[in-house]
């Protein structure tokens, strides 16, 4: 736990909303607790006991606050900042912060310089052909900014008051068998990046290679893989097998450059079987070795 | 395949509860309902049935910045709190000042945070919003130094169960500053 | 401070449903509802409605060795484990062009795609191609080695959604191509 979240002197709980904004709170509700004694408000005069200074000074998140308390207090309006009064108290509390050697007291001496100067500006005569009051009024932007502070006061008491998760509401969370039932899904590829890859090697092929590659036309490769996958299941294939009448010129022609191709590349060889009239296609090695253990039907 | 909306309601309900995330009505859609085409619409009509259903339950269906969840009615917090053995954070005034002006007026410098505060923001602030997930940096602005600029995130909204920052409860507008000119440029929205 | 029956109930469904383990009617007794003096018959009865109640979600309340939890039907586990699917991952470009050159240049041995891609194919890959079920052996070259001679499979024709491999896209021949009457034979049809 961090010291950014409250763990020593507290607020009691349930008074969050009414704390979160002292100046609103009318009634007397504890601000804090001295070595056990309720605080009940911040004080109606400069009389603190000694001990709960340093607790009611922590109360305050700044000088803007501190500010913004002491007009509040007084049931005044910002935008008539009573400089006079307001420098005369703000200075007082400053002092005893000072002889307290509080931390914040370098960001609280800011402002009182600010107030000193606002004031003193105030007690020099105006020019004599000034048309416009307000721009000249030396409390605007101090005005401007008491009341952007009171604005954001106001909008972390609406945080406050939201419901958080983790402290007003709880996330529904329960178990599941689902996760049992992962199964490992391989990568997809698409046809373009199958293409893209050929085209790939195809460009190393033409910055390497010279165009050393024979190009063929792909349904030959296609067919050379399907004779040799037959030949694979049955040793001895008729030649006239090979030809499906049904795909026409193209297909007959494309299973002879195919067969051609195998023979030129001395993957199958053509012979004639015992006792048979007909030419016969067979893997090479299966004429030489016989591979039983491959033979289907 | 089909799913009848008896079905496609069941199977909406079950995924809420055993998903670690809130849930758009998109991600049902597809990752969850990936094999089955059902329409956005179907999805929308079977959350807003199950919301009907839940209102007098324990637990409430609700939708936040990054989608759907179940949580606890606010009204059994209490009770509730007795499960755990920590106590839920509280936060100092100092932190919800600085969180409520990263909020309100983000994207916001540290260097503006502080004008407004009147004090210096201390590290230990901005390192525990920025370790909830609650705030983060979003770009610099382009100024001698170029500080960066602090925004929410949608964890923040999760958190303080809201859809967008347009849900935040209203405040007043700055006042239209006469010298600091960069403080009322960069409003929400 | 007394709890009428209805919240009674809601607050053991919220508390079942966001703790973080199971709990036993005796844990919700005195952990949960510490603060009030609630029977254990009273919570067993409302545990008894409730898991009534989720005869028919898409969630059950189940009794298991350390107490109560609600989990989601066995029924929908399949379409639940969408939640956590992960993306695959993508194959390599070693793959990638291992494949293809297997499928435009088939049959070819590996010592041929070695040799157009002038780097030593790993025996993973093709692994990887054999178990996914695109590539075969569909002979022996007959050289010294004999080595393995690679098809694709009609399994690759069907997972790639093509009839035949004259599907294949036509690759354009690189633009170097001097000769021009090498130029075109390289198309499919």
């Amino acid at each position: 736990m961090n010291s950014e979240v409250i763990g020593k002197p507290q607020l009691e709980q349930g008074t969050v909303k009414q704390a979160a904004d002292p100046h609103a709170a009318q009634q007397p509700l504890p601000l804090g607790f001295v070595r056990g004694e309720p605080v009940i408000e911040r004080p109606q005069d400069l009389y603190i006991p000694p001990h709960a200074l340093e607790v009611i000074l922590e109360s305050f998140s700044g000088p803007m606050d501190l500010l913004l308390y002491l007009i509040r207090k007084q049931k005044l309006d910002i935008l008539d900042l009573p400089v006079f009064d307001i420098t005369k108290q703000y200075v007082s509390y400053v002092e005893m912060m000072h002889e307290l050697n509080l931390e914040l007291a370098a960001d609280y001496l800011v402002m009182a310089a600010m107030l000193a100067e606002i004031k003193s500006r105030l007690l020099l005569p105006k020019p004599a052909h000034s048309d416009d009051d307000d721009e000249l009024d030396p409390r605007a932007e101090l005005v401007r900014r008491l009341q952007e502070y009171e604005a954001i006061r106001e909008g972390a008491q609406h945080l406050e008051q939201l419901p958080q998760r983790g402290r007003d509401v709880f996330v529904a969370h329960i178990s599941s068998d689902a996760k049992a039932q992962l199964k490992v899904v391989p990568p997809e590829v698409s046809l373009q990046e199958l293409a893209l890859a050929f085209s790939d090697v195809l460009r190393q092929l033409d910055l390497h290679a010279h165009h050393q590659i024979q190009r063929e036309n792909l349904s030959t490769r296609a067919r050379m893989s399907a004779v040799l996958e037959r030949l694979e299941q049955q040793r001895y294939v008729a030649f006239a097998q090979l030809f499906t009448r049904a795909e026409g010129r193209a297909g007959v022609v494309v299973s002879f450059l195919a067969i051609l191709e195998l023979v030129r590349e001395s993957l199958i060889e053509l012979l004639y079987v015992d006792g048979q009239q007909h030419l016969h296609v067979t893997l090479k090695s299966a004429a030489t070795v016989p591979e039983d253990a491959h033979e289907a039907e | 395949m089909k799913l009848n909306d008896q079905q496609l309601l069941q199977v909406i309900e079950a995924a809420l509860f055993v998903a670690e995330q809130p849930m758009t009505a998109v991600q049902l859609q597809e990752q969850l309902l990936a094999a089955y085409s059902v329409s956005n619409a179907r999805i929308k009509k079977a959350l807003a049935e199950l919301q009907q259903h839940y209102q007098n339950r324990g637990v409430e269906l609700v939708q936040v910045a990054s989608g759907y969840r179940f949580q606890s009615k606010p009204e059994f917090a209490a009770l509730l709190a007795n499960l755990w053995q920590e106590k839920p954070p509280r936060y100092s005034q100092a932190l919800l000042e600085t969180l409520a002006l990263i909020a309100y007026r983000q994207p916001i410098t540290r260097g503006e945070i502080e004008d407004v505060r009147g004090v210096s923001v201390s590290s230990q602030i901005m390192k525990t919003l920025q370790e909830r997930g609650w705030i983060k940096v979003v770009g610099h602005r382009e100024v001698p130094g170029r500080p960066q600029l602090y925004a929410t995130t949608k964890t923040f909204l999760d958190d303080f169960n809201i859809k967008d920052l347009s849900e935040l409860p209203a405040i007043a507008e700055p006042a239209s500053a006469t010298t600091a000119e960069t403080a009322t440029n960069d409003r929400v929205h």
